[in-house]
């Protein structure tokens, strides 16, 4: 099959079309800024509507099957091939890239961070955007390792380049860290590879042929992709890089790191994990469970300890991705699709979040909860933004936090057979007390950023009055398809469970789930 | 049986020849003294030349002796009194790197040695080998691997430059 | 043929096919006010207003068309709600609707909340005239009514968890109302987190239910296990078993605690005083608080088997309620502020509610509800009312108010009508719903917690006097009288009113007080006293047992007869099919909602039902005759399912009435004695009686501290939590994670450097190097070469080398 | 006669080459063992070929012999370079060149 027919180049150019982005803005001197910004937006932009029209011509009716597919010979050498498709479960997740990625970038316009640069920081973005959307559409495990790694760089240098005072610190500890996991993984990969007959690496196939290795072998390969995606999620204990990396971080980053990189970590065990190796899943799952809730209330608590918004919040991913893992852990459909669903969410809200948090350091040059108050009284839309979000993050009906949080508990109670049904029964319970304390940190962030008298040294005529703006157009821009979207995903989750579910019964067939 | 006399001497020349070599290797790494280093230099390179043959490659032989021998340790010598090195021992030419550097070599020789031995546990050099001659060697040079010959000379040429612009004074 | 004679003996109404736009309504209106709100004239109050006055007569409507529904049916037939769906989620194929679930308890809840909702905002007009928040207010007032009234109409557990939790959001909003301070926005905190505590009860039981459920509903009904219908249902039908269901019903009941201001859950609720006005009639009277009582009563059969009601012994439910009702009423003693006492009153009224579930007195309860509402609310705001008008916003009975009764002639004999109600009076209303529960609770074999009752009919009386003769008798003091104290402008009120865009006008009328002292408020808040005032008095007539059967209206209307209807649902007794289909046929009219639909699923469910269905059609006309027999409840039908247990009623004896009359009276009596020696003659007996007696001064310390629940709560728990338990956490993550993490990376470096100091030296050098670089921008991995020695990286690169070789050598001999 | 022995011999000559590269600090010196490198890298070249009685090794031999001169010459220069501007050929002493 070549890898350009009439009716699958949509994701092959949705994929790529950022790079030619980055080609175009080679050319143009620096000093365009102007030029740069809206060159590097009109491909996002330009990506997106490729994304879009894949969505059009996506067959819902049968969102269970590998759509858009292209195969064709990459490196012969070792049997990989250049594999790719998008089916109900990469299809929220590849436009949710796709449309964060815009969002950064129109809110990046009169952002750029010091020390600016916009040229190398826009570029840096359309990389990351072709990392994202191809893990998300590879089918073939070395070309997933590539995106995969090819997300690590930009990310390093937005952080390492554009972030705080203790971004040298960060960057690196991101970079090792997810390399150390990514590393296990790569041999995971391999060793599945020669475990199957050193045949193929298309996902499909080691599908087909996973089921033939040894229970041990499984479990141990398993492991090694459990600590490479791990880490990515970020799970307890692996998640220390995580507050670092978003604290330190550029509004930007954090924003793209919350919103899709970590989903590259729990939709690599739905995607590859699960399927490939279910005898494994099913013996790790109590652990993953586990090491889910513990990651739940640890997490929470974590969040009560801080000091700074941005931490706070970095936390609070901790947190939410255990609700994700704890949905993946049940093997069940109601957890998957509460994983899935909560993914996005997850990307959507804290996404907001992160972007909230960075207009107010815009605006206070700090984001030590005890020096801001009283937001409310200088900054309403910003302060009822951010009770939205906070809102939207605990997990309220009606907005798109609940329909992760709440299926997750539900499948808890009733895990896939085989599983122990007292032990994910003790989860639930667990869970359900981390939606409380997911109530208490975030609302008393609100409360004590939000509310209350404008603290003294912020009051106006301290020379803050210029900083203190509310919500500009950039950032109204930016913003409200995101808010609009959590709304709208609450009110009437159908519209992607409807897209979702057919994927994730296809996935669990080996669990009769 | 008259082969086999042959191959003894062979092997008699290769040993002696071989221990030369390495002491002179040995030598040139750990005299204190630049000129004895050179001097000890050419012993190796002579000795390699000597190997060529016995590896039934006269013409690279007789290249390894002018060029090097010829042309090359005249350099180092030039060198060497150019930068009004001490003529005679010197104290520190060896840095703190010695007990690493040995470490390494080490190191290096067991993987090699280890490796070597697994390939070509006890294979023998095919018994009488034809001798390469000039001819044969020129059609290669200038037939198959003309584009490496050409990319050669380049070099050879910017190095010729390089090395006028870098020495030259003013 | 038997379906057309069902349809037309069971009217189903335009009405009451579109209850579920009741909450719709306000909640489109909601997003009108934040949007257009602040560029209207009216600031926006005027979409709120018109939004519940719209929901008022749909719900009037709906009430209306039920009544006539039922009548139309034969008498002891089963009549079926009216049941709609549209696609709302699905999961493994299988979809979850949303919709409405429309019964006689519905309507009458749907009623009341729609209609004390309006009556709060046509008061709120006047009395947050100025409010820097005017428009934020009356959204999420708007908003809070359209999450109650959404879970009323709820078809299934997740909508009803949707509107359960909107409530909190905007309690959260309305009690926090003047954050700037730091008190109100603790005590919003402190509603929103105690009642999210419950919820952990909520989200549990429901998977819990759900999963035992599940698998009979689809069989049986061809509904999910969250539909209300088919946990009804499913927990009469025998097939669950009894730790699954009990377990369900308390995890449920916990969040009813916390909902509804339950003992141990109830600190919240006084503490909620410090929102509006409004805001507190609305949460106490209808809404919120009710919220719990109502889930009870929604899916009563679960609890009924889940917690062995009737079983004989005291259950979960009412010993919570009983000691609800003491404890509560004692705290309402010592409170000197007028909205606590009626709040503590409200907890305690609360708790007559679940004890009179936990006894089986479902109807009973259902109709305290609907009679207390009135009541309840006309108390708060006539509590308003006095604060606004009279005494500076400020809520000290013993401090600013006394001797209104001239003043506030409207005002006072509204809230005298509301008291004598509260206290169950003959012939106001709340002596037709209280004094029920009391009867029936003994009826049922409670003694003990008839006892209970009296004793808080006791106490209600009392301490109700006690408030009332603070408030209007005696002599007018502090702000009633005229003066200004400087710290009521500590009262949140009051420092709104300063910093109000409108500020103003409010300080005018401050000053107006602070002139001619106090004056009845205008017709904006009056009026809605008479109106409720009026309804405390005549509502109890809806179900006035001691005139005989006839009166019993609400009975008839709201209370489900416990029949064995065929499985297709829903239907009442002469023939289900018909009545499934306009039960489950519905939707696919509305289907242009939604593409597919949740028939589709419970239309293969019918198929393989039809058989059961004729079958039990005449054999549930037997049972017709002798519906006492009904086995609902007591063991499990043959055939067909239970739709409602079967509940018995006390029949009424004036004796019984009389005694608690008596009682009642006895509690005016002393309490008013007490007041006029404490506060009028200032008899010594009595004044200080607290310090010099150590077994009272005990009891007293004891109940202003609220029995140290909030101490137990605020600095034992949640402190802990917060502070030791959280920074140990973090501790932990930043010292012992992150060091492990750290840790590998040094010593790493310490091995190395242990090997060759050199090339550690180097390595971390190199990479510090490079990032440093990288972080210019310029950087590049040679870089480090550049920075040192040229051999010392010729000693790395073979080094390197090396060892890689030696490994690749080793591995692939 | 043995292929071993030749290429032991070679790994021999660059194990030491290497080490001179490491161990010594005089610019000339470490030339020259990368001459030794060169010169045991030539014998392994010439020990193939003759294994497989073809003749590249023979070419490449040549070639490696042309290069190795060229790299003496631009070496040697550099080295006059460096002496020249600061009187010493000590290899230790460009560690100040950070760029």
């Amino acid at each position: 099959m070549e890898v350009i027919s009439n009716h699958n180049w949509a994701l092959t150019v949705g994929t790529f079309l950022p790079l030619v982005g980055v080609l175009i803005m080679l050319f143009i001197p620096k000093a365009e800024e102007a030029l740069i910004k809206s060159v590097a937006i009109a491909t996002a932009i330009a990506t997106l509507a490729v994304g879009i029209y894949t969505m059009v011509q996506f067959d819902f009716g049968n969102a269970g099957a590998m759509q858009f597919v292209a195969k064709h010979d990459w490196i012969s050498v070792i049997k990989s091939s250049y594999y790719i498709g998008i089916d109900g479960i990469s299809l929220p997740l590849y436009l949710l890239s796709m449309v964060i990625t815009v969002l950064v970038m129109i809110y990046s316009w009169d952002h750029v961070p010091s020390p600016g640069n916009p040229k190398a920081f826009f570029s840096l973005m359309l990389i990351l955007q072709t990392g994202m959307a191809g893990t998300f559409i590879a089918r073939d495990l070395i070309l997933f390792f590539v995106f995969f790694e090819l997300v690590l760089l930009p990310m390093y240098f937005m952080i390492g380049v554009w972030g705080g005072e203790n971004r040298q610190y960060a960057s690196l500890k991101f970079f090792l860290y997810t390399m150390f996991g990514s590393a296990l993984m790569l041999v995971a990969f391999l060793a599945l590879f020669f475990k199957t007959g050193a045949e193929s690496f298309s996902i499909p196939f080691l599908i087909e042929q996973g089921v033939n290795i040894s229970r041990t072998t499984q479990i141990w390969i398993f492991a090694g992709m459990f600590v490479g995606f791990a880490v990515k999620v970020p799970m307890f204990p692996f998640h220390t890089w995580l507050p670092d990396a978003h604290t330190q971080a550029p509004t930007q980053g954090s924003v793209i790191l919350a919103a899709v990189l970590l989903k590259l970590g729990t939709y690599g065990f739905v995607r590859i994990a699960i399927p490939v190796l279910p005898e494994a899943a099913r013996a790790w799952a109590p652990y993953i469970g586990g090491l889910a809730v513990i990651g739940i209330i640890y997490g929470s608590l974590g969040c009560l300890a801080q000091t700074d918004m941005k931490r706070l919040i970095a936390f609070s991913s901790v947190a939410h991705m255990g609700f994700v893992m704890l949905g993946i852990s049940t093997l069940t459909s109601f957890g998957m699709n509460a994983a899935m669903f909560g993914m996005v969410a997850h990307g959507l809200i804290t996404g907001m979040l992160f972007f909230v948090a960075g207009s107010v350091k815009e605006r206070y040059h700090t984001l030590e909860i005890k020096r801001i108050s009283g937001m409310l009284l200088q900054m309403p839309k910003l302060g009822w933004i951010l009770g939205f979000c906070a809102m939207a993050s605990l997990g309220l009906p009606g907005l798109a936090g609940f329909w992760g949080e709440f299926p997750a508990i539900l499948s808890a109670y009733q895990p896939a057979p085989g599983l122990s049904v007292n032990v994910f029964r003790t989860y639930m319970v667990i869970a359900a007390i981390g939606t409380v304390f997911a109530a208490a940190y975030l609302l008393w962030l609100f409360q004590r950023i939000a509310f209350g008298e404008p603290a003294a040294e912020f009051a106006a005529g301290h020379g803050h009055d210029e900083d203190i703006h509310d919500v500009n157009k950039f950032e109204w821009i930016a913003w409200t398809p995101l808010l609009i979207a959590i709304v709208v995903f609450g009110v009437y989750p159908q519209l992607m469970f409807k897209v979702l579910d057919p994927a994730v019964g296809v996935t669990l067939k080996a669990f009769g789930g | 049986m008259f082969a086999s006399d042959v191959l003894v001497a062979q092997n008699i020349g290769f040993a002696i020849i071989a221990t030369i070599m390495v002491i002179g290797a040995l030598r040139v790494v750990t005299t204190n003294n630049v000129v004895h280093a050179a001097l000890w230099l050419v012993v190796v390179l002579a000795g390699a030349a000597a190997q060529y043959v016995l590896l039934a490659a006269e013409f690279v032989a007789i290249t390894q002796v002018l060029v090097y021998i010829g042309a090359v340790m005249v350099l180092f010598l030039f060198g060497t009194m150019l930068t009004r090195t001490r003529i005679g021992a010197e104290s520190d030419l060896n840095n703190k790197n010695l007990f690493f550097g040995i470490f390494v070599a080490l190191t290096l020789f067991v993987a090699m040695a280890m490796a070597l031995n697994s390939e070509f546990g006890s294979e023998k050099m095919p018994a009488n080998p034809a001798v390469a001659t000039t001819q044969e060697i020129s059609d290669q040079i200038f037939g198959p691997y003309l584009l490496p010959f050409w990319a050669l000379s380049f070099v050879l040429l910017a190095a010729v430059v390089g090395a006028i612009v870098l020495a030259r004074r003013d | 043929m038997l379906a057309e004679a069902t349809e037309a003996a069971l009217k189903s109404g335009w009405f009451l096919e579109h209850a579920w736009a009741i909450p719709v309504i306000p909640a489109l209106s909601f997003f009108l006010i934040i949007f257009f709100g602040k560029r209207m004239p009216k600031k926006g109050s005027e979409f709120g207003v018109a939004s519940m006055i719209g929901a008022l007569i749909f719900a009037g409507g709906a009430a209306f068309q039920w009544i006539q529904r039922v009548n139309g049916a034969p008498e002891e037939a089963f009549v079926s709600p009216v049941v709609k769906t549209w696609t709302w989620w699905q999961n493994s194929g299988i979809t979850f609707g949303i919709g409405q679930h429309v019964d006689g308890l519905t309507v009458a809840i749907l009623l009341v909340v729609a209609f004390i909702s309006t009556l709060v905002q046509v008061y709120s007009l006047e009395y947050l005239r100025g409010d820097r928040r005017y428009t934020h207010f009356f959204a999420s007032l708007t908003l809070f009514s359209a999450g109650m009234l959404n879970m009323v109409v709820a078809e299934n557990m997740i909508q009803l968890i949707l509107g359960w939790e909107i409530m909190g959001l905007c309690s959260f909003l309305l009690i926090g109302h003047w954050w700037e301070e730091g008190a109100n926005s603790r005590a919003a905190l402190k509603a929103f987190f105690t009642t999210r505590t419950g919820d952990i009860g909520l989200l549990t039981g429901t998977a819990i239910l759900f999963f035992s459920a599940n698998e009979w509903t689809t069989k049986t009904l061809g509904v999910s296990g969250f539909s209300i219908r088919g946990l009804s249902s499913w927990a009469l039908s025998g097939d669950p078993g009894h730790a699954a269901i009990t377990m369900g019903a308390i995890a449920l009941f916990i969040a009813a605690i916390g909902k509804s201001g339950q003992f141990p859950l109830h600190t919240w609720l006084p503490d909620a005083m410090a929102g509006p006005t409004p805001v507190s009639s609305l949460l106490h009277s209808s809404t919120m608080v009710v919220a719990g009582v109502f889930l009870v009563a929604r899916l009563y059969p679960v609890f009924f088997k889940g917690m062995d009601i009737l079983g004989g012994s005291a259950n979960f439910i009412v010993v919570i309620g009983g000691i609800t009702i003491v404890i509560a009423a004692l705290l309402a003693f010592v409170q000197t502020d007028i909205k606590k006492v009626l709040a503590y009153s409200t907890v305690s009224q609360l708790g007559y509610m679940m004890m009179g579930l936990g006894a089986g007195a479902w109807l009973p309860a259902v109709f305290h509800i609907f009679t207390h509402a009135f009541f309840k609310a006309c108390l708060f705001l006539g509590a308003g009312s006095i604060s606004h008008s009279s005494s500076h916003h400020s809520f000290e009975m013993k401090k600013d108010m006394g001797g209104l009764r001239k003043f506030m002639p409207i005002t006072f004999g509204t809230w005298i009508v509301s008291t004598l109600a509260l206290c169950g009076v003959f012939p106001f209303s709340g002596f037709f719903s209280k004094d029920e529960i009391i009867d029936n609770v003994g009826h049922n074999g409670y003694n003990v917690f008839m006892i209970v009752g009296l004793a808080g009919a006791f106490l209600t009386a009392a301490y109700m006097t006690r408030a009332t003769y603070l408030t209007f008798f005696g002599q007018p003091r502090g702000a009633s009288a005229g003066e200004h104290h400087e710290e009521e402008s500590q009262d949140s009120h009051a420092v709104h009113d300063d910093r109000a865009d409108h500020g103003h006008d409010t300080h005018d009328s401050h000053d107006a007080h602070a002139s001619h002292g106090p004056r009845e408020s205008g017709w904006l808040i009056t009026v809605p006293l008479v109106i409720l005032a009026t309804l405390a008095l005549g509502s109890g007539f809806l179900n006035a047992a001691p005139f005989g059967e006839k009166w019993e209206n609400f009975k008839k209307w709201v209370e489900p007869s416990a029949e064995v209807v065929n499985p297709t649902g829903i239907a009442y007794v002469v023939g289900g099919v018909g009545e499934a289909r306009v039960a489950s046929d519905t939707p696919t009219d509305s289907t242009v909602v939604e593409g597919e639909d949740s028939t589709v699923v419970e239309d293969e469910a019918h198929s393989e039902m039809l058989e059961a269905t004729t079958a039990s059609g005449e054999d549930t006309h037997s049972s017709e005759s002798v519906h006492h027999e009904s086995p609902c409840g007591t063991e499990t039908p043959e055939q067909g399912v239970c739709a409602a247990p079967q509940l018995s009623h006390a029949p009424f004896k004036w004796s019984k009435a009389g005694l608690s009359m008596l009682i009642v009276l006895a509690g005016f009596l002393l309490s008013l004695f007490v007041c006029i020696q404490l506060y009028e003659k200032k008899n010594e007996k009595f004044v200080g009686l607290t310090e010099r007696n150590k077994a009272l001064g005990f009891g007293y310390k004891l109940l202003v501290n609220k029995y140290y629940l909030d101490v137990l709560y605020e600095k034992i728990i949640v402190r802990s939590i917060a502070h030791p338990i959280a920074g140990a956490v973090y501790w932990f993550n930043q010292k012992v994670l992150d060091g492990v993490v750290n840790g590998a990376g040094t010593t790493a470096k310490t091995i190395a450097g242990w090997v060759y100091r050199n090339i550690d030296q180097r390595v971390v050098d190199g990479a510090v190097n490079g990032t440093g670089s990288v972080a210019q921008g310029a950087g590049s991995a040679l870089r480090p070469v550049q920075s040192g020695k040229v051999n010392q990286y010729g000693a790395l690169l073979f080094g390197a080398a090396a060892i890689g070789a030696l490994v690749l050598v080793i591995v692939n001999t | 006669m043995l292929v071993n022995q030749f290429l032991l011999l070679a790994a021999v000559l660059f194990c030491i080459g290497v080490y001179g590269v490491i161990a010594r600090k005089n610019a000339v010196l470490v030339l020259m063992s990368i001459e030794l490198i060169l010169n045991s890298v030539n014998i392994n070249l010439l020990a193939f070929s003759m294994r497989n009685g073809s003749l590249d090794g023979h070419t490449f031999a040549l070639y490696i012999i042309a290069i190795a001169a060229a790299e003496v010459g631009v070496g040697l220069a550099m080295v006059l370079l460096m002496y020249r501007n600061r009187r010493s050929i000590d290899l230790d002493e460009l560690s100040e060149m950070k760029g």
